[in-house]
């Protein structure tokens, strides 16, 4: 017989946590509430910061799946905790024996209306990063709201520390898809100018440095230190942005065709619920916190639930990644020192031979 | 403009007005400069509607123009406040009605700061008490005057006689909403509507038969900002401000301007007549200025009210070409004579605002 | 004209649209380093006519990109061209070329 | 032909005028090409001349006329135009070939015109064909075989030995136009329409002539060279001999090189002389194309030794920027170019210290920089009353402790303001001997305008030199000491300070030194030192830092040094360079420098300091072997500051 694990959660984390547990031959079974795996990602088009396909990136994270029983449209109904595992219900009906649950809840993206002086889903050319990413997936004409925009803005930092849309810390990755993204418009309308709103640029990773350089050098994009603080539409339908130059020291106005909107990242909603039915212990900000952030960060305060990736706060893809292996080896150590007769390893090596 | 967008943030921010039994207290600005409109806000409450709201002499100012300006202190500005409350209290009411925005916003400011920090609740309860005698009590209900007549607005719409409908050409006038700054930028929730896209005056012009422009500048302050207005020396930014908003809106062609508080009316109407005299613009059709009314003064006109009983000649800003537009008969002889048939005076002839 | 004693105040807002896009583009034909700033203020700090008078080349291109190319002169016409701000710059821009370029784009002789 | 034996040969002089005419048709191409040039060279002239101040066009008259600078004239007219020994100098192959050509076509016209003046006088005539006959003397006489004097068969055999020496020139000049780098050079210019015309022609010019003097070396005499040729032709061709065709090619070589002349690179042989004299007669160039400049412009050979001198070239992009290709550009008056060029330059003067015929690049390109930047806008009024004058606590008597009138001006400029350890190191320096100085510009100052001369904005210059002047006068000191070479390099030409002697502080230390006022300790590190351009081209200061370092440590030579020392990169003086070529240019000096592993790179200018400091350094560190994988980089200062 062999453990069984259960992992919430369909996207990155949970798709690599899952292939890698399912090689070193536990039981995987994998749910996602969605009726498709790959969580964001499968709605994105490009990666920061070297430009590589989101599709072909979830490809090869769902190339490794085989053996992973994976349910979709599939949510978790009730855990109940016995002695040294979970018996977890599914909303498909289906009950798991979970010896180990890995919570790869994810984000979810800030709900830009909330920040209504943007006027996001009011004003008629106001569009988020998610919308952004759709339209370069969807095609020049699969949104009116982005109609031959001579001037774009891009708004930094949109629910992210803004302790008045309720998250104070920063969502680490905007920066770096604003500035990709602000690439890729005045690669797809080459006579825009195109302008960036931004607190700080927190271009920390390897090669952000070069994208920004890039996007001042090779498309000219005008970076404006300053968080735009009110927006208004003109009798046109052109936007009227107004922030303040923070370098200047002087309040600044700009009539734009486009504002797209950095929405930062949230806990996910549907993860919320798992932690409660879970009573799994959640920072103020919503998101899991984890036992210790440098030696446990896997670890949950439960004995045999763990995290990986989004669940435990903003991350970006490679952190995401490395988290989810991360988490196969804390479930493995935790596994056999738990259930010490259950030979995973063998039955593995058995079937291989 | 998505408008389905609005209503969405519309409907995050309503708060619950009883229907009846209020307790009702003037604004010092307004009973000088718009004595009609409180008139016929309780004429229309009372009469119209036959609602109860209760009003008394012994009421005063609530002191938010002295606070505003940094004259008096917080804590005196809080006890005149708890006056006003206990003497609701005494008089039986707990739903309270405010008649000027300043005020609403101090009441708000001053129930949120007991409810933060209630020692300063327990001090000013004692300062009542040492002062006045008086019981301190709080208001279960806090609303602006506005609020009601949003509340009332279908009911005022059922026995219109006019609609804010121009009636030569059939088409809905086009009306600027604006709200005071402190009914509801300090305290979104607090209004009807939230901050960003208050509802509390759309809801009346949309009741009553017209249409909303949402212009570039809609949420600057009319100038008035207390200090801005008040110290000379910085009148040409309270004016500056309100020019700012006139040029912002100007594009749209407004044949009315509708507001809630006191500073507002008064400002976004002397204002056109000083930016006329002074650099020669104008806002309105052929010469004219845009009519700027109070909510009671439009309730007014559509419940078919005379429009010089409603004290419309006391704007410096003509509502003639408005009365054409909503076919309202009026006697211009008429404008300029009091109740007792007196000739009131009139304001000097402008060199460019008709 | 009635005068009230008082009037309408110039406003001190920065009007991106009033951006002269093709000029710009001349000047960073003539020196493309004109968009590498990060406004790190390094030039302004070293500066050997700043120590008389402002000079600033971080704060002349932010003036430039704001629309106001004669506060970007004003900023740079006390310049010495020494040098020393092409030496810190973190970005490698080449200050003094760019300080006489942008006087011959916008300059008046 | 008239049969010889008509005469009594005893009787027949020894050289008989052939053709007493002295006129063939065949010399015809050759009379139209020269007298075109020499048409063209004189209007050239006299336009050259009309643009030159008439106060310089006087004092170029004086000039002939001090002895000094007329004796300097014939020097550097045989040395420079003939010789060419600046070429020789450095590679000597190259100047062969330049001055086999030179010279030695130069003495057959001058033997050529001294056979007529013997044998046939009435020839040098004009009327008489005096324009061509000299050139082609051999083709109008008959020798007398019967006698021959001694003098015929000397003039013979120096003929063809000149003839020889010129071929073997135009030999090796063909052979340098396949493989150049066998005569030192890496890079060639790409010559132009007219200079291949007239090159080619050039190339042919001399075969030919032997041709042609082989043909008829029977019957007008020839030596150790045309007689053995004449006689293969006999044993080819029998014995009469058909030698029209060949002269008719000699003259129209002849012919088509003076008329491509004009237009080609091969105008310097005569522009050159013109330029010798202007230069000597101290004349500068006021504008970077008319008068003296357009002397000097001609005067180019296009010899191509600045393109290896350049030390952007390292790059083969940055080949056009190299002077020669400036000079061509000034020729044809391409302004977009011209100004490209202009800017890119380093002005480490190299090509100027290596060029052959002296002509001053830098000295042109910064004339064209001030033709448009001297116009921009600037305003230094703030200068005029905010002259930071040195205070009281900056003047540091050291002996008695007590502040008075300093003995020394100490001024840093601008970059040495950026590279600390100098200041301290010299401060410290001047402490150990007791000097009085007084620091000008120890909370800074302003700049010495030298970057606005290379930048070519005179006029503002001026103002910066006016207020730094009248600062320095103030003072009262009696020397002026200058840690950064570009400040010493204005400071010594253009502020013209009476009575206070400017140095430059390697000089102002080996002095001390000298006095004894400075102690310094030896040990065995090995220390390469770097000539700043400023300060080895641009002032002569080559020995004296040497000297001193010599006595701290084992001085090691670099590959290059002295006037052929490459730039570091850093240099103020180009305006375009962007920092990725600067880099590249780092890493060839260090590279220069390394190469007998120093354990350290002393240089004596700021910028160069600050420049070599920067990330080149690792990588030649790493490019260049195990013992100098930790070279470091210092100050002169510094390194004689911790020998004290």
């Amino acid at each position: 017989m062999k453990n069984n694990i259960l992992i919430i959660g369909g996207g990155p984390a949970g798709l690599e946590a899952a292939s890698g547990l399912q090689r070193l031959g536990y039981n995987v079974i994998l749910i996602e509430r969605s009726s498709m795996l790959g969580g964001h990602l499968a709605s994105w088009d490009r990666l920061f910061p070297d430009g590589v396909s989101a599709r072909g990136t979830l490809k090869g994270l769902l190339a490794q799946m085989d053996g992973v029983k994976c349910f979709t449209d599939t949510e978790v109904r009730s855990i109940n905790r016995l002695e040294k595992s979970y018996n977890v219900i599914l909303s498909n009906g289906i009950t798991v024996l979970a010896d180990a649950v890995l919570v790869a809840s994810g984000f979810d993206l800030f709900k830009a209306e909330k920040k209504e002086e943007y006027g996001y889903g009011i004003y008629d050319h106001v569009v988020t990063n998610a919308d952004l990413e759709a339209w370069f997936n969807a095609g020049p004409d699969s949104d009116t709201r982005i109609d031959k925009p001579k001037r774009i803005g891009f708004v930094h930092c949109v629910g992210s520390r803004d302790e008045k849309s309720g998250c104070r810390s920063c969502s680490k990755v905007c920066c770096a898809t604003a500035v990709k993204q602000a690439c890729e418009m005045k690669q797809a309308f080459p006579d825009a100018q195109v302008y960036c709103f931004y607190m700080d640029l927190r271009m920390f990773g390897r090669h952000y440095e070069d994208l920004y350089l890039s996007a001042q050098k090779d498309y000219s994009v005008r970076f404006i230190r300053g968080r735009v603080a009110e927006v208004s539409e003109n009798v046109d339908g052109s936007l009227l942005v107004k922030a303040e130059d923070t370098v200047a020291g002087k309040p600044l106005k700009v009539t734009l065709d486009l504002l797209v909107l950095m929405a930062g990242m949230r806990p996910s909603a549907a993860g919320k619920r798992v932690g409660k039915l879970l009573e799994m212990p959640m920072e103020e900000d919503g998101f899991f916190a984890v036992r210790d952030g440098i030696l446990a960060g896997q670890r949950s305060g439960l004995p045999g639930v763990f995290l990986a990736g989004a669940a435990t706060g903003p991350k970006t893809l490679p952190e995401t990644v490395a988290e989810a292996r991360a988490a196969v080896v804390e479930i493995d150590r935790y596994l056999s020192d738990i259930f010490p007769n259950v030979k995973n390893y063998k039955t593995l090596v058995r079937e291989r031979w | 403009m998505i408008y389905e967008g609005k209503q969405k943030i519309w409907s995050d921010y309503q708060k619950d007005i009883p229907d009846d039994h209020y307790f009702y207290v003037r604004s010092c600005i307004r009973q000088s400069f718009f004595p009609a409109s409180e008139a016929a806000f309780l004429k229309i409450t009372r009469q119209e509607l036959g609602k109860d709201i209760f009003e008394t002499e012994h009421h005063t100012t609530c002191g938010g123009i002295a606070y505003h300006s940094d004259t008096i202190p917080q804590e005196t500005a809080m006890t005149i406040i708890a006056r006003q409350f206990a003497l609701m209290a005494k008089y039986g009411y707990e739903n309270y009605v405010c008649s000027c925005i300043t005020s609403f916003g101090l009441y708000c400011e001053t129930m949120e700061t007991w409810r933060e920090f209630p020692e300063l609740e327990a001090k000013v309860r004692e300062n009542l008490w040492k002062t006045c005698k008086l019981e301190f009590a709080k208001p279960k209900v806090l609303v602006h005057a506005s609020d009601l007549i949003y509340k009332y607005r279908n009911l005022i719409a059922a026995q219109a006689k006019h609609k804010l409908v121009n009636v030569h050409t059939g088409r809905p006038l086009r009306a600027v909403e604006h709200i005071g700054c402190h009914y509801s930028k300090m305290f979104p929730s607090k209004g009807v509507g939230g901050a960003e896209y208050p509802y509390v005056l759309v809801g009346m012009i949309e009741a009553w038969g017209g249409e909303i422009i949402d212009y570039p500048e809609r949420r600057h302050c009319c100038g008035f900002g207390f200090r801005q207005y008040l110290v000379k020396g910085n009148r040409g930014y309270s004016l500056s401000n309100t020019h700012k908003k006139f040029e912002s809106m100007e594009p749209y062609q407004p044949d009315l301007i509708i507001t809630n508080c006191p500073g507002c009316p008064y400002f976004l109407d002397r204002w056109q007549y000083v930016i006329a005299e002074s650099t020669g613009k104008t806002y309105g059709e052929n010469g004219h200025g845009i009519p700027v009314l109070t909510y009671e003064e439009v309730a007014g006109l559509v419940l078919g009210y005379d429009p010089w009983d409603l004290g419309l000649q006391t704007h410096q800003v003509g509502p003639e070409p408005l009365l054409d537009k909503m076919g309202i008969e009026y006697d211009p002889a008429r404008k300029f004579l009091g109740k007792d048939g007196k000739d009131i005076g009139r304001p000097e002839s402008c060199m460019y605002l008709k | 004209m009635v005068d009230f004693g008082f009037g309408l105040v110039p406003s001190s807002r920065i009007n991106l649209d009033l951006f002269d896009r093709e000029k710009f583009e001349a000047l960073a034909a003539l020196e493309p380093d004109v968009r590498k700033c990060m406004a790190c203020g390094s030039c302004a700090a070293v500066c050997t006519a700043g120590k008389f008078v402002r000079t600033s080349v971080r704060d002349a291109i932010e003036e430039l990109f704001n629309a106001h190319p004669d506060k970007a002169l004003d900023l740079l016409k006390s310049c010495q061209l020494c040098g020393k701000c092409t030496m810190v710059c973190p970005r490698g821009i080449n200050t003094r070329h760019l300080i006489l370029s942008i006087a011959k784009i916008y300059g008046t002789k | 032909m008239t049969p010889l034996y008509i005469l009594p040969l005893q009787t027949a002089p020894e050289v008989i005028d052939r053709i007493p005419s002295g006129y063939s048709n065949f010399v015809i191409p050759f009379v139209v090409g020269i007298s075109f040039m020499l048409i063209w060279l004189t209007v050239g002239l006299f336009r050259l001349m009309a643009k030159i101040p008439a106060r310089d066009r006087r004092r170029l008259w004086k000039s002939f006329f001090i002895p000094k600078i007329a004796l300097k004239n014939i020097r550097d007219l045989f040395c420079d135009c003939l010789f060419h020994t600046k070429i020789w100098k450095r590679k000597p192959l190259l100047g062969y070939m330049h001055s086999a050509i030179a010279f030695g076509w130069f003495m057959l016209i001058v033997l050529g015109h001294l056979e007529v003046a013997l044998f046939v006088p009435k020839h040098l005539a004009w009327t008489d064909g005096g324009l061509f006959y000299p050139i082609f003397y051999r083709f109008f006489v008959w020798i007398n075989p019967g006698h021959v004097s001694l003098r015929g068969w000397f003039f013979f055999f120096l003929m063809d030995f000149f003839l020889l020496y010129v071929l073997t020139g135009v030999g090796m000049a063909i052979f340098k136009r396949f493989r150049s780098i066998v005569l030192g050079m890496r890079h060639t210019t790409k010559p132009s329409l007219a200079d291949r015309i007239a090159l080619y022609s050039l190339w042919l010019i001399f075969p030919l002539r032997l041709l042609a003097e082989s043909f008829t070396a029977d019957l007008s005499g020839g030596s150790f060279l045309t007689v053995p040729v004449n006689m293969l032709w006999h044993w080819i061709f029998g014995n009469n001999l058909y030698f029209m065709p060949v002269w008719w090619a000699y003259s129209i070589c002849l012919g088509l090189f003076f008329a491509a002349m004009p237009f080609s690179r091969y105008m310097h042989i005569l522009t050159e002389v013109l330029w010798i004299l202007l230069r000597n007669a101290g004349l500068q160039p006021s504008h970077p194309r008319k008068g003296v400049a357009e002397a000097e412009i001609y005067a180019c050979s296009s010899c191509g030794l600045c393109l290896d001198a350049c030390p952007m070239n390292v790059q083969k992009k940055n080949l056009k920027y190299s002077s020669v290709y400036f000079i061509r550009f000034l020729r044809r008056h391409n302004e977009k170019k011209i100004n490209d060029i202009a800017d890119k330059c380093l002005m480490c003067d190299k090509c100027h210290a290596l060029c052959p015929v002296g002509v001053d690049a830098p000295a042109l390109r910064r004339a064209q920089r001030a033709t448009v930047n001297d116009s921009l806008c600037y305003d230094y009024s703030y200068l005029q009353n905010r002259v930071p004058a040195p205070e009281a606590n900056d003047i540091v008597n050291v002996a008695t402790g007590i502040s008075d009138a300093p003995e020394v001006m100490y001024f840093a400029g601008c970059m040495t303001h950026l590279t600390p350890r100098i200041i301290k190191s010299v401060e410290k320096v001047f402490k150990a001997a007791s000097v009085n100085y007084v620091f000008a510009d120890r909370d800074g100052g302003i700049c010495c305008g030298r970057p606005l001369m290379l930048a070519g904005k005179t006029s503002a210059a001026r103002e910066t030199i006016s207020a730094n002047r009248k600062m320095i006068l103030d003072s009262g000191c009696r020397t002026l000491v200058l840690s950064c070479p570009i400040c010493y390099k204005i400071f010594k030409d253009e502020y013209n300070l009476k009575g206070i002697e400017v140095l430059h502080y390697t000089q102002y230390i080996k002095r001390l030194v000298e006095q004894g006022r400075l102690k310094l300790s030896s040990c065995d590190e090995r220390l390469v030192y770097h000539d700043p351009c400023e300060l080895g081209r641009g002032c002569g200061v080559y020995e004296e830092p040497r000297k001193v370092l010599s006595q701290v440590g084992t001085l090691v030579p670099a590959a290059k040094e002295g006037d052929e020392s490459i730039c570091c990169g850093g240099s103020l003086g180009s305006l375009t360079l962007d920092a990725r070529d600067r880099a590249k240019i780092t890493e060839s000096s260090l590279v220069n420098l390394v190469a007998n592993n120093p354990q350290t790179i002393v240089t004596a200018c700021p910028l160069c300091l600050m420049t070599f400091s920067g990330p080149a350094l690792d990588t030649v560190s790493h490019n260049s072997g195990e013992e100098a994988t930790d070279v470091k980089v210092k100050d002169f200062a510094e390194v004689i500051s911790q020998r004290v």
